[in-house]
């Protein structure tokens, strides 16, 4: 195991729930649920966006398909969020590579536009849809995360729940990102004709991480609806694609670090001036243009991520990735 | 066609002048440095607001408004140029002016100066609904055979064509439109002709803007209240109309927003309206996957 | 280290002072803290900010009255932007807040609906003067409301409308929590009197243009249309159907009695009939409020302004009977008696079964520009 | 008395440095022509005294005044005209168009009369003038791209790579209008990967290396020089 990671994982399983426990604030461990919930949105759209270069805006559709997806599973149903984060993952997935095959093949900014497009559409379709969707009234008492009689709707519970499928995600998008197939993933974004003429299939390769960042997408939006207990169509309106996407250009794209850290930042910033009151949309506005004025790399790049992480694993001499070195 | 119809579609087609004119300005910064000027919704709001000071604060005739309209949109132009475009212009070698990266870049410096613009109206004017001065509205109703529409209506689509092709003949006709053509096509080429391609895309800008301005302008003037969001909607619907256009065509936009309005229209009288909202998506997603160069291939400008 | 162990063990006496003055405080407090949900940014920011002028008026009016002589009284108002996520987040910050002795907001019935169920968990009391949907109290004995209710509003519209001649209604409404509840339960009280729905739609609240849809309520033959929705869209679609020359009598939902849709909607509003509740053309006292409030905030004020003031007075008169002994529970209790209140609406009465009070209806008609009282 | 003097030139690109030290002069009226592999810096050192980049060393005076760092917009009005690689024209502007954005400073009658003159030196531009600038063959561009250059009368002409993907035909076409232009009095600044037709036409020559200028001389000389023989003549 490399350091890195050992360090990540006590930080998440012990210390932070140790510091939340001390301070016995439920309000901080909701902000810190928050952060791991906006990490997994900004690592999953870093995959698509910074690793395969496409500018999304359809973050919204497919966290909220999840949450809606677990919203009425488990109120009509009463299915467990398990069966839930499994069902859910794999349509998302499954539509994602429906819809990744055919929008791949925009380039940039119209794949950005389409992606837009399919956000404000959802937007409509949920809100509208009353019967399917309960409307514009949204979905009220859903239930907390269980698993059979155990219950784990408490704070303590839930961060748990969303930090370890969090942790699972950075894994996934860790392992993805550092490996051939993440520099297969990266070749196809800088050129696709150079990659095609390397072997690869480029946009083979952009649909299947568009699927595989739906599904986690979709798997954020379950633990969202079972920690919020409720959610209506406001929670996935354009703005939210925006502010995720805000997270990872903050963070620096193609980085998992840095979209952990701007996911970190656009959660926690916001929520530390909400005394200030009507200047939070105005600071939100701020950050997004100070950091894309001074900082174009983000605060974490993907170049000086890269280069750390290959001397991290060269020292830790870690599995398979470091060995191929 | 029976009566009704022919009033939906004059609806429609009135609606979608309004995404047309916005779409001009929006579509002509567009077409000279190929990036998404996000912030133009704020422009359009910043227009409408000028309207409203100038009627209501300092109570000025309609035809004095015009002026003031014209410099809050070139002044807001030159400002977005300056705030959010030209610290991405840092070397003058094609690679790096049309790249990717400064494209996207630009369109969310210019996202976010436009979030900046918003939030700043919405505290100055706290957030409220306003009213333009009655005697100021162009909301009489004039009927042309079975239609009814309003004078505001005609003046939209009189406007938006007056200021197509007073735009239309700047870029063919004088000499800054061909320094403006000579930049959309070339910027190297254009530097190295002896254009100041700075000046040229601050003129862009601020023309642009001024189209924007003048789009919330007549828009406030016809429908009677204004707000800080009013220009989110609308400059969504201007960058569909633009890229169903065929993105560097402005007639190619105005035809775009008068379709998307139609469509609207005729899309609400078969299905409730609020699902008419996805008739601009579901027409803008067609169009990239079947028409990827847009509706209306029309070249020329 | 000698300096240090002194420096430890003035910090344990200064610590166990202070721990003895603040149980000193428990018995005696010296602040009373209320905290207060509402959009403060957003687009519906002018509702949330009339609510937190309206708050101010009250702790001003009540402080002015002596009742709590040097206990300071406040209420702190955070932004939920008009976002259930964010009342979500402020509710599990409140509740933590030992100091926080009762909640009021919010604005939109789906921020309260959202929060609701943590207060109400928690065992803290959340008393909203505006949010009306019908669920909203049913979140739990915690839950309290002081607004119009939409059943009441509806039986009441009804009632007014079926006596004007209605038969054929269309039915316009703004598609959230409001405008559903609105339209759904006016629809409901209509068709108990007979009377026909010919159309029913719900508008896109970002849009401009309404023409469409009004023609569409034109072609059904109403010979009513009613407006579930705010003043800014009600005010562009009264312009419109005026443009539209339309003859067919409007009435509104009594959201809409207020001074800003005269405002906005000018001679549109002409002729249009209303229920009012919190207007100054209810009565004196009322007419009161609004003139103080004109005075000190230089503009008109919200209806909603009027409901929070309701809300925070009767919240606060009723801390100054429970005083010194103050609880969370306490205020629950307090507000459970069933008790009529005098307020500026004039007397509100209790209903133990739904934790709300109800609120009179005047029955008004726009006429040269301003709301007359109907007899 | 030479009309450009550079002395040490260096420029910087993305952190990589691209010139060093750089330095050569073109009298008036002269030809000069710079030779060297692909991807020495021949393009960077044009671009460079054309203001497309900013210089971080040395200066480039032209006719007494120091124009280094300039805008493009002024070193185009202090006198020099640019033909750059890939010709850079306005695709979808008319050839007649093409000609009036290289010359918007001029009124409309001086602009006439440069057109005029343009026409004489390349006839074939005064059929193609209301023809699009990208519906013409290669050797047309070019030409157009050198009227264009030409059209606010400058005092040096600067030419990257006017041979670039023109049959051998049409490139003795435009080196036969390379002297004309010459005999104008234009003075002229060559770039050209194929060495044996920049030494044919050039009074002197410079040849880059790495940034550098590795050799230089009349050109003349050049063509029997050893190094310049084995490495740029050779067998092509």
């Amino acid at each position: 195991m490399p350091r890195p990671a050992v360090v990540l994982l006590a930080l998440l399983l012990v210390v932070v729930p140790a510091l939340l426990w001390l301070a016995g604030n439920p309000y901080a461990a909701r902000l810190a649920q928050l952060v791991l919930l906006t990490v997994i949105l900004a690592v999953a759209l870093n995959l698509l966006t910074g690793t395969a270069g496409m500018l999304a805006l359809d973050t919204v559709v497919y966290f909220g398909f999840g949450a809606y997806a677990a919203a009425l599973l488990s109120l009509n149903y009463g299915t467990s969020f398990l069966v839930e984060l499994v069902l859910a993952g794999a349509a998302a997935a499954l539509a994602g590579w429906c819809v990744g095959v055919a929008l791949v093949r925009l380039a940039s900014i119209f794949f950005a536009v389409a992606t837009m497009g399919l956000a404000i559409s959802f937007h409509a379709t949920v809100l509208n849809w009353g019967e399917l969707t309960r409307g514009p009234m949204g979905v009220r008492g859903i239930p907390g995360f269980r698993i059979g009689e155990w219950n784990l709707e408490g704070w303590a519970g839930t961060y748990y729940v969303t930090a370890l499928v969090c942790l699972a995600c950075v894994w996934v998008a860790h392992r993805l990102t550092h490996s051939f197939y993440g520099n297969a993933v990266r070749a196809a974004r800088e050129d696709e004709e150079v990659a095609r003429a390397l072997g690869l299939a480029p946009r083979r390769l952009k649909a299947q991480v568009y699927a595989v960042h739906a599904a986690m997408m979709a798997v954020a939006g379950v633990l969202y609806a079972h920690s919020n207990r409720f959610i209506g169509p406001d929670n996935f309106v354009l703005l939210e694609s925006a502010l995720v996407l805000t997270a990872v250009v903050v963070g620096g794209l193609g980085s998992v670090a840095g979209a952990a850290l701007g996911a970190a930042i656009l959660v926690l910033v916001p929520e530390a001036l909400r005394g200030v009151g009507h200047l939070r949309g105005l600071a939100f506005g701020a950050i997004l243009f100070a950091s894309i004025l001074l900082l174009p790399r983000g605060l974490l790049s993907e170049v000086r991520t890269l280069a750390w992480m290959r001397r991290a694993l060269a020292a830790g001499g870690w599995g398979r990735a470091g060995r191929r070195r | 066609m029976d009566a009704f119809i022919l009033n939906q579609l004059a609806i429609g087609a009135s609606v979608g002048m309004t995404y047309a004119v916005v779409a001009i300005g929006f579509t002509l910064i567009y077409r000279v440095l190929t990036a998404v000027n996000f912030a133009h919704g704020e422009v359009y709001t910043l227009g409408a607001f000028a309207t409203l000071i100038g009627a209501a604060t300092f109570k000025l005739p309609l035809w004095a408004v015009v002026p003031l309209v014209v410099a809050t949109g070139a002044l807001a132009g030159w400002g977005i140029e300056r705030a959010a475009f030209r610290p991405f212009r840092r070397y003058a070698d094609e690679a790096s002016l049309k790249s990717r990266a400064v494209r996207e870049a630009t369109l969310l410096s210019s996202l976010a100066l436009g979030i900046v613009a918003r939030e700043a109206l919405d505290i100055a004017f706290k957030g409220e609904w306003l009213a333009i001065p009655q005697d100021y509205l162009l909301n009489q109703p004039v009927r042309l055979g079975p239609v009814g529409v309003s004078s505001g209506e005609l003046v939209i689509g009189g406007a938006s064509l007056a200021l197509l092709a007073a735009l239309q003949w700047m870029l063919m006709r004088t000499r800054t439109g061909v320094a403006i053509r000579a930049v959309a096509a070339n910027l190297v080429g254009a530097q190295l002709s002896g254009i100041d391609i700075n000046r040229v895309v601050v003129a862009v800008f601020a023309v642009g803007s001024v189209l924007g301005a003048l789009a919330g302008m007549v828009v406030s003037l016809a429908y009677g209240s204004v707000q800080s969001y009013m220009g989110l909607t609308v400059v969504i619907k201007a960058f569909v109309a633009m890229v169903i256009g065929g993105l560097t065509s402005l007639p190619g936009a105005v035809a775009a927003g008068v379709l998307i309005g139609v469509a609207e229209s005729v899309a609400g009288i078969f299905v409730p309206s609020a699902w008419t909202e996805m008739v601009a998506y579901v027409l803008l997603i067609f169009t990239l996957l079947f028409m990827p160069r847009g509706l209306f291939r029309w070249g020329g400008a | 280290m000698p300096i240090r162990e002194e420096i430890v063990v003035k910090r344990i006496i200064l610590v166990c002072a202070l721990s003895l003055a603040a149980a000193g405080v428990a018995a005696q407090p010296k602040e009373i803290r209320i905290g207060c949900y509402a959009p403060l940014t957003g687009p519906v920011a002018k509702y949330g900010k009339a609510m937190d002028e309206g708050f101010r008026m009250a702790i001003e009016d009540f402080t002015a009255t002596g009742r709590l002589k040097g206990v300071a009284v406040s209420i702190q108002c955070e932004d939920d932007q008009n976002r259930a996520d964010d009342g979500i987040n402020i509710a599990r910050k409140f509740i933590e807040d030992r100091s926080i002795l009762a909640v009021l907001g919010s604005w939109a019935s789906t921020v309260t609906l959202a929060a609701g169920p943590i207060y109400n968990q928690a065992k803290l009391v959340n008393l909203t003067p505006i949010s009306s949907h019908p669920d909203v109290t049913k979140i739990g004995p915690y839950m309290f409301r002081q607004s119009i209710i939409q059943s009441a509003e509806g039986a009441a519209n009804a009632a007014f409308m079926t006596e004007l001649g209605a038969k054929r209604v269309a039915m316009l409404g703004i598609p959230n929590d409001y405008g559903k509840a609105n339209v759904g339960l006016t629809r409901r009280a209509l068709e108990a009197k007979g009377v026909t729905i010919v159309f029913e739609e719900f508008i896109r609240p970002d849009a401009q243009d309404f023409r469409q849809v009004l023609q569409k309520a034109l072609r059904e033959k109403p010979d009513m249309l009613y407006l579930g929705l705010f003043a800014p869209q009600a005010s562009l679609v009264l312009k419109q159907y005026r443009q539209l020359g339309a003859q067919v009598p409007v009435y509104g939902a009594a959201a809409l009695g207020s001074n800003d849709l005269l405002r906005l909607a000018g001679d549109a509003a002409e002729g249009m009939k209303a229920l009012l509740v919190l207007h100054p053309a209810v009565g004196q006292k009322m007419a009161d409020f609004y003139r103080r409030y004109e005075a000190k905030y230089k503009a008109a004020p919200e209806t909603f302004a009027a409901n929070a003031y309701i809300s925070a007075r009767m919240l606060l008169d009723m801390i100054a009977e429970q005083y010194p002994n103050l609880t969370r529970e306490s205020i629950r209790e307090g507000l459970e008696k069933p008790r009529t209140i005098d307020t500026i609406a004039g007397p509100l009465a209790y209903d133990p079964k739904t934790r709300e009070w109800s609120f009179r209806f005047t029955r008004s008609e726009v006429a040269k520009g301003e709301f007359r009282p109907l007899q | 008395m030479n009309l450009l003097t550079v002395e040490g030139l260096s420029v910087r690109l993305g952190g990589r440095r691209v010139l060093d030290g750089v330095s050569l002069r073109v009298p008036a009226g002269g030809l000069v022509t710079i030779l060297g592999r692909n991807g020495v810096g021949k393009t960077t050192m044009l671009r460079t005294m054309s203001g497309l980049y900013r210089p971080d060393g040395g200066t480039i005076v032209l006719g007494g005044t120091a124009i280094g760092g300039w805008p493009a917009h002024r070193v185009v009005a202090a006198g020099i005209g640019h033909a750059p690689e890939g010709r850079q024209l306005f695709g979808d502007m008319s050839v007649l168009e093409n000609l009036r954005a290289g010359a918007l400073a001029l009124p409309e009658a001086a602009f006439a009369e440069r057109v005029a003159e343009m026409e004489k030196l390349f006839p074939i531009l005064s059929e193609r003038r209301a023809q699009s600038a990208g519906s013409l063959s290669g050797g047309e561009q070019q030409m157009l791209s050198i009227a264009r250059a030409l059209m606010p009368r400058p005092r040096l002409l600067l030419l990257d790579e006017p041979s670039l993907g023109l049959a051998p035909k049409v490139v003795a076409r435009i080196f036969a209008l390379i002297g004309s232009v010459r005999e104008r009095g234009v003075a002229v600044l060559l770039v050209e990967q194929n060495a044996r037709l920049g030494l044919q036409v050039a009074d002197y020559a410079y040849v880059l290396d790495q940034g550098r200028v590795a050799i230089e001389g009349a050109a003349r000389e050049l063509a029997r020089d050893e190094r310049v023989v084995s490495a740029y003549l050779g067998e092509a």
